[in-house]
Formats: C-alpha cells, structure tokens, sequence
C-alpha cells in the first residue's frame, strides 16, 4: 500500500514516543504555524559556543509534524550549528524532491532515520508538516546567535 | 446500504458529473465528501461555459456589434436568473463579485467610507459571532482597526450552536453591522436569524448574512430572511470558480459609496473628479467575470430545476443517516449539533486523538476525499479546545453508500493507527 | 489583399479559435476587430478549463486529498507560468486577482493604509497621466479624496503621445506613486517608461505600470521595465474573464499591508487578532479563481508557443498596413499616433462627423465588430474635444484581409450616412 | 436590409435638422449621460402652469440620441403635462419592447414619428440613446414641479 511509504514504521514510532518533547531552557524561542493546517510549534534551543546542546519544544500537529520534531532532536542535540545546518539542508532537499530523489548512501548517513521521511515528500500537502520543526530550529538558531541569551526567567 | 426517505434520483444526477466517475488511487471511484469546500460542476454548468466561449464572448456593455450584445445579455441574463433565486426585490440589486469573501469585504469597506448614518467609526461596534468563516471576521479585524470600531462577538454552547442569550449587550444602540453566518461551514449549525435581524433592527443596525454554506443547500429567500445584506460564493452551488454574489437592499446600495473603482462602474469621468453608475454597477469595476456568471446562471438553472426543497430534503436524509452512522463509530466525537435538526450537510468530528491529517490522509488512499485542518474557522477550534477536525459535507449527488464508504474508512484509520 | 512581412501563419492559427468561425447577420463570417476589449480564447484554453473540472476540480491549499492535490499543483502550476511568462524575479511575487482593475485598486488601497515610508496621505502626491483607463483613474481619484493626497497628471501631445516635458515639476520629492500605462487602449501610445522610472526612483517614489494592453501583444519583463508593480488582465490576452494578475517587488509585498480579508489570507485567526500569510497568498483571499488561473496558465502557454516577438511582429505589419489604409479614407482622423512607430494595435479614429455610434452599428450590420465610445478614457475624448471614437483594434489572428474588410465597411459607412 | 429598421428616413431627418435644438430660458435644467457611449444631454423645460411650452436642449450623440431629442420636441412642446406623460410612457413601452411589438394605430396616434423608432428596440445597445433625452425630459419636468422657477439669469 502506497500509504505504507508515508507512515513507516520509523515514523509512527517517534510519533508515538516523541524524542526531547518539552519545553526546557533555552536560549532563543520561536513560534512557527502551518497556515494550511493549523499545526503549530513553540521551540527553544540552547546553544553553548557552536554547539547545539537542546532543542526543547511543545507541539500540536499530524504525525508526521510531531514525528519529524521528534527526529530533529534525535539528529541534532549534540552537533555542531554548522553540522547541524548541512542536516537541514539534507533534510530540505529531500522533502522538496516530490518523491523522485532516492536516498544515496551519503544521504543516509548524513540523515539516519530522517530518510524514513522519502515517502512524504510525494504529498505535497504533508511537505509543510514535515519541515515545520525544522523550519522553526533554523529560525531559533538564527535568533540564538544575533541576540543575547535568554535569562531564565523568560525562558520558565 | 440503507434505504432512506426523500432521497433525489442521484444515479441520473450523478450522470451530470463527469469528474464522480474520477478513479483515483490505482482505480477506486472517488468519494467525494468535501462540498463545503467547493461543489462539483454538472456538464449542464460546462456546456454554458463552452458555448459562451466558443459563440458569444466579448467584454460587456458599451459594445454595438453582435458578440457584445450576446454577451451583454446572457451576463444580465445571469444577474437576473440570480434575482430570482433569491427572490430579490430588484435585479438591481444583484452585485457579482469574485467569489464570498470579495463581498463581505466589500461590505465593511462600504460601511468604513459611508456618509452618516452607517457609517463605522470610533464609538460604533461591530458584531459577528465565533462560528464565523475568517472570510467574515478578518474583515472585521481590519474595519475595526482602520476605524476605531470596537469588534464584539456571539460566543457558542457546548453543543456547537449560538449563545445568543446575551443578545442584549451584544447588539446595542452603538452596533452599526452585525454580520453573521447563516449555515456554519465547520459545526453545520443553521442560525437563528429572526431572533437576530429583530434586535438589530430594533438598535437601527444594519444586517449582513453569509450564505455560503446556505445558497447551495436551501431555498434562500432574502426577503424573509429580512437581512440588509446577503454574500454567497458560486463554486459551491454547481456554479465555476471566479464569482460570487453580493445582495444588498437597493436604498442601501444607492447611498453607500463605491469600493474598486474603474471601468463599468463609473457615469462620467473626468481628470478632476468622477460620478457613479447606479448599483449594480457602481460595485463591479472592470471587465466582470462574464463567463462565470453565465456559469453561476447555469448552475442556479440545474439547481432550480431539480428543487432546492428537494435537495433539502435529500441531504436532510443522509445527514441525519450520517450523524446515526458516524455516533456509531468508536472514540468519535462530533464537533457540532449531535443531531440533524436545523443543521447543514456539513459534519466535522475528531477520532480519538488521530489527528485530522492523519485521518484524511488514510481516507484518501481508500478515495475519501475530506477536509481536515480548522476549515476557515480556527476559533472554533480554539473554542472547542482541538487543534483541528475532519470535516464530511455532503451534497445533492451524496448517497448513503458514500457514507457507508466513510464509515468503513474510519474503521480503517482506527485500524492503521490502532 | 497584399502580402505582408513578418505575419504568422492565422490560417493554422484561427484553426484553434472555434468564435472564428462565427456566422453574423445572415451568414457573414465575424470579422473581430474588437481585441482592445478582449481576446478570443483558443481550443487549449477552453480545453485547459474543461480538464480543470472535469476531472481535477477541488478548493486549494488546506486538502489532503487526491483532486485537492492535483487542484493545488494545477493552481500554483499556474503561477509559475505567469511568472515565467514575465520574468519575475519570484513565483512568490505573482498576485491573481479577478481583473486588471482588482490589480490596480489592490495597489492603491495598500498604500493607502501602510506605515512610512509608503503611506499616502496629506501632503504626498500621486501621479497618473491623462491617457489613462479609468480603472487607473478612479482608484487614484477615491485614494485622493480619502486621504487628502493631491492627484496630478502628465498631458498629452497633439499628437496622442505623453507630454513628459515638465516632467520635474510633476514627479516631486512629494510624489509617492507614480501609475501610468505601458500602452494606451484608446490612442495605442506605447510609453517611455525608462525615463519615467527613472525620475520616479530619483525621488524615491514607486511605480506602477499598467500593462492590460502590453501583456497579450509583446514581450513583458517585469525586471527590464524596474517598476514596482505591474498590473494586467487574463481575458484580453487569451485567457479566461475573471482572472487579473499583480507583479510587485517582494520587498514591498512584505511590507505592505493586506486589503482583502478572508480565507486563505492568514496564518493564524483568533477573535482578536489575526497575523496574516506571506505574499502571494496575504493578497488572495478567499477562494481563489482556480480554473480561471489554470486558463491563463494554458494562455501563456499557447503565446508563448507562438512567441510573444512573433507575435509584436504580426501585429506592427497588420498596424502598419492599417494605419496606411485608414488614412486613406476620405475625413478620417485618427485619434492617436499617426504611425505604426511605438505604437499597439488598436488604432482609434472618427470619420467626419458620423458619430461613432453609428459608425460601429452600420460595420456591425456588415459582420464587423468595432468598438465605440469612450473606451474608458473619457479624459483622452475630452482632451481632442471629441464625444468618442471608433476603435479596431487587432491581435495575433487577425489577417490583411480583416483589414480590407475594415476599409471597405467604412466605406460603406459613408454612404449610408453621406 | 435590416438597417433600414433603424435608420428609417424620419429618424436620419430629424437627426439632420433636429428640431428645437438648442438652449432656452426654463424653469429646469438637468444633464444626463449615457455612460455606456459618453453620450450627453443638457435639457431645459420651460412650463406654463400645466402646459409644456418649450423644451431646449444642448446635445451630443449618435443619430438615435439626436433624433430622439428632436421628435421628443415635436410631440412633446404644446401638451399639457399628463398627455406629455403619457407619450413618454407609450414611447418607454415601445423602446422595451425588443422589437417584438408591432406599434398599433393606438400608439401611432400617440407616437406619430416616434414611431419610427420601433426598429431601433431590437438593439439593445441603442435603447438607451434613445431614451436618454426622453428621462432628461421627465427628469428635468419632476423637478420644474417641485421647485421655484429658474430666475431668468440662471437660465442664461
Ligand atoms: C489599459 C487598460 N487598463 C486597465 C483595463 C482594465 O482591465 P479589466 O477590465 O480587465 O479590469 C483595461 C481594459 O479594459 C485597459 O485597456
Ligand atoms: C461560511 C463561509 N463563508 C465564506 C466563505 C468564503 O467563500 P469564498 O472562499 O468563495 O470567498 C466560505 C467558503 O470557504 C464559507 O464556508
């Protein structure tokens, strides 16, 4: 069944037992919302120097959303900003190939069990819901490393 | 497969609907349970189309030669067919727009640069209700940002229908618009009017109807109904994207000032200042959408001619066989009026905690087409504490089989996700 | 007939325009000299439209399902073309609205209520030029008026061309926008727009051009042109009524604030406030025209098979022999430049003193369709003292022999009336 | 040929030498204009009591909007102000009738050469030239009515 590349088992795991959930200090926080469909999440992250030490997060959304958050944390936490971004990029181009880019070696390597994403990218309508997290980190970081930390006050 | 009352002949009508026999998905006949999003067009609304482009077409009005006078004439055509729909006093009074939400906001743009008494300003108030589609509150947002105007609203029980014991301090002498919903596109709720159109009379306020989810559904007879103003969109009444339909009462059309201004819509034009054609005109700047509105004459000519008391009656039937099936269904919560009473054939329900994409998402592959997400209405949402719902609408070609297929597809995502 | 340089092949091209053929009057094939008002619309257009709901027909955005999907593709597909179609920097920066006219008042009505350094309000000035439409009229004029804004305007030459010489006292430190055609629909004038821009930037005001009449005959790069805006319409460019587009720079869609409020416009609704999506859906609210854009979409496709130079080509010898056959009509006067040189293909005239009106009804008569009036540029009739004129006006169809036809009922006309 | 339905010899007469063309002394002013073709009228009635004594106008127009002025100025001046309204509503019924209505001897007796315009009720596009002096006329009459007399030098 056709759905089957969509919701792999890989997916609906990390659906059923998000990873990192939660919302824990950090140093810059951004709310990101999918127009079409209403999901919606609330991140934090918290860097140390170059390193990416948390991504926290509250979210509301499909499985694949929460999945895909999920799995950002898992490939993340613990890189460097730089590694980290060439995973979004990674990550990106596989959801934007609209099911026509078959995951190479390198690409597995870079994205462990994001590649369990492939399938999704043949809807375009669950494109968005996989790349929210994403979406959200990048801009997170990017607020991160502009700003002064967050005391943790705010971040309660 | 149920045998129900006062159901219309779909297996001819369907006949009418080249894209029902669609096979999606390595061949399953599509299911297509998303009228409140848009309808299905009949060849009938096609064949207008066709022939208007292939015979008649040229821009309207101010044209002596054959084609535009064709033209001329199946546009204002159309504007009368439409009259006659919804018993309009006036064809006069039969404004086409690009589709629902051009004409609520033409209405609240009219209200913001009218000359007293309608005019909103600082001071006045606004009210809408919590069931509206953002197409009817965004608007709002902006007058009442633009102005001043303090927006207000109608809040809802728990079991999806107006709160509207409050009436008195909601609609008061300072509300110059109340603006609301006829037939709710995500809780299905049909409205009160009475109740409302008197109060606001009483205050001196002015009435504004979205008949969206009404139009394609009932007989809409704006005279009854007693409201100021009435906004419907084509593409969910058989008729093409592209058009909708603003009715206003005609000493009101008259005295409000114009929206968009150009071509067709003015009297005399100088560099220095201009006049305006008398309504409907004054309302339609630029080259109109003719060939939609020959398209939306079609459409009320398919509807008329099957009844709108019959298709009433119809999808009267298979809601009410549809909230039996669906209260039958495991863990599934209706989001709306638990029964078929003075609701429409829209029924939004959440499935334990799947959530709606992923519900539509599985439906699809077995070709269910349903919305899923806060359909245009995310306070509702809010409202009722979900993030989203799953949304089933039905319409004049929907069968009980189609709800059977419904039903087995949700058993089917309970399975999946299980 | 006389053989002509640089023509298309209209004998495989009319093939594909099914009106073409078009019986009038007892059995006289159409002659439609009527392009200014709108195009035709060929076989793949139609076809294009009947596909899109036949078998694909859906609302946009917000669907999981199959036909929502393939609506979507098929809508923002759409977009692409057009953007391709005019070079757009982005996909993102392409607006559809209904009309050219939705177009240009969507322009003035966002800067009438943006923030610094956009905003139009007392003290700042919008400029326009006399050869104006009046959907770049009337905007402008309802903008002055509520805003306090002064309207100016750049005259004309005796000879229908733009009067640019005072062109520093009328663009000013306090101009904030400057609109104004690329070719005139009444006098077919073909602008200078560098110079224009040029002066426009160096007191840092915007630009809008309206391209209604460029679009459906020549090359149109939004880039090369270095406005900021750039307005036009579907159905006089093969495409369907209904349907407009906007081009604006994405800076400037960003900053600027919706006008519009509805469906599809936002990111997030509550009752009390909303924030509202990225360009270009922030200024397409509600349900969009989907086959109408679908239908330009095919229309761009179809003048880009032939090529938008070819195209220009065809149309300046058909002018150019034209304006030589006119002028060979005894009291004609042409209305406009007296030559094929920076000129469109509508050619404006008025024959002694045989009011258009009559003019137009006796070409009819004979299967010739003209236009007459004022072509909503009254200011152009009133600037040459004239009540109106006659208007034929050709596209990439239209033959020597249309023109000969032309000749010959003018001559006709004379007769009747001499 | 079916032009001549419309351009009837009476109508390009009138058209040719309008009569009573031209601005009077009245007790009214209006100015009308077709904003389908741009064009106008500038009409004057002049009333004696109940009686019609002059209309003058200032017009520009086609053929059908000239003659119309002009035949609406033959049958018009000298009747009282209910028998004029009359005509103007046998004429209004005629242009409606979209050529579908074979003026009767009834109607001739009231139309005399305005009947000559029934050809001209099967283009729509023309009923409004038509017509444009004749609501001018009721216009302008309505007004006359309902107000004090123009003093003279607001008439000149
Ligand atoms: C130069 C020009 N601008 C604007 C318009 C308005 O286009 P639309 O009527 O499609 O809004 C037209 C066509 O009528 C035009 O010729
Ligand atoms: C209740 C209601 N109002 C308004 C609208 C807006 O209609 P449109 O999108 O055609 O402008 C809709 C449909 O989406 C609706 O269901």
């Amino acid at each position: 069944m056709k759905l089957d590349s969509m919701y792999q088992d890989i997916i609906l795991d990390h659906y059923r037992h998000p990873h990192g959930k939660g919302l824990r200090d950090g140093d810059a926080e951004v709310h990101h919302v999918n127009p079409t469909c209403g999901d919606e999440i609330t991140l934090r992250v918290k860097l140390d120097g170059e390193k990416v030490v948390d991504i926290s997060y509250e979210s509301q959304g499909c499985s694949i959303s929460q999945a895909s958050a999920s799995v950002l944390n898992d490939l993340v936490v613990g890189q460097s900003v730089d590694e980290a971004m060439k995973v979004q990029e990674t990550f990106l181009e596989l959801m934007q190939s609209k099911g026509r880019l078959e995951p190479d070696e390198a690409m597995e390597e870079v994205l462990e069990d994001a590649v369990a994403f492939a399938g999704v990218s043949k809807y375009p309508a669950r494109v968005k819901c996989a790349l929210l997290s994403w979406m959200a980190w990048k801009d997170a970081t990017a607020k991160a490393l502009s700003e002064a930390p967050v005391p943790n006050e705010e971040g309660a | 497969m149920t045998q129900l009352q006062g159901l219309l002949d779909t297996e001819a009508i369907r006949k009418d609907f080249p894209i029902l026999d669609r096979l999606v998905h390595d061949g399953k006949k599509i299911v297509y349970l998303d009228n409140a999003a848009t309808s299905q067009k009949p060849r009938q609304v096609l064949d207008a189309l066709n022939e208007y482009y292939e015979r008649h077409n040229a821009n309207v009005h101010r044209g002596v030669h054959v084609l535009a006078e064709e033209a001329t004439a199946l546009y204002e055509g159309a504007r009368d067919k439409v009259a006659a729909f919804i018993n309009a006093p006036s064809r006069d009074e039969v404004i086409f727009t690009k589709n629902a939400s051009e004409s609520l906001n033409l209405v609240a743009n009219m209200l913001g640069w009218a000359d007293e008494p309608y005019r909103v300003d600082r001071d006045t108030e606004i009210v809408i209700t919590e069931m509206e589609h953002h197409s009817n509150i965004v608007p709002w947002q902006l007058l009442a940002q633009r102005t001043g105007a303090k927006l207000k609203w109608f809040g809802l029980t728990d079991d999806g229908r107006l709160d509207i014991s409050n009436i008195d301090r909601v609609i008061t002498e300072k509300t110059k618009i109340v603006s609301f919903v006829l037939v709710s596109n995500i809780l299905g709720t049909v409205n009160p009017v009475e109740e409302i159109v008197r109060r606001a009379q009483d205050v001196g306020a002015l009435v504004l109807i979205d008949a969206s989810q009404a139009a394609p559904h009932m007989v809409l007879d704006v005279q009854s109904l007693g409201a100021d103003f009435v906004a419907f969109t084509g593409h969910k009444m058989c008729g093409p994207t592209g058009i909708g339909v603003l009715w206003g009462r005609q000493e009101l059309l008259e005295d409000l000032p114009p929206f968009l201004g150009g071509g067709e819509m003015i009297e005399t034009v100088s560099m220095h200042s201009s006049t305006y054609a008398p309504a409907p005109h004054k309302f339609e700047a630029g080259t109109p959408p003719i060939a939609q509105a020959v398209g939306l004459g079609a459409a009320v000519d398919y509807l008329s001619s099957l009844g709108m008391d019959s298709i009433a009656a119809h999808e009267h039937a298979i809601t009410e066989y549809a909230v039996k099936r669906l209260l039958e269904v495991p863990d599934l919560r209706i989001i709306g009026p638990g029964t078929a009473e003075d609701r429409g054939a829209a029924i939004s329900f959440t499935l334990g905690d799947i959530h709606p994409h992923d519900v539509g998402q599985v439906l699809d592959e077995q070709g269910i087409a349903v919305r899923v997400g806060h359909h245009c209405a995310r306070p509702v949402c809010l409202r009722y504490g979900i993030p989203a719902t799953t949304r089933a609408s039905f319409y004049l070609y929907s069968t009980p089989a189609e709800v059977d297929a419904l039903i087995d597809g949700l058993e089917h995502v309970r399975n999946f996700f299980g």
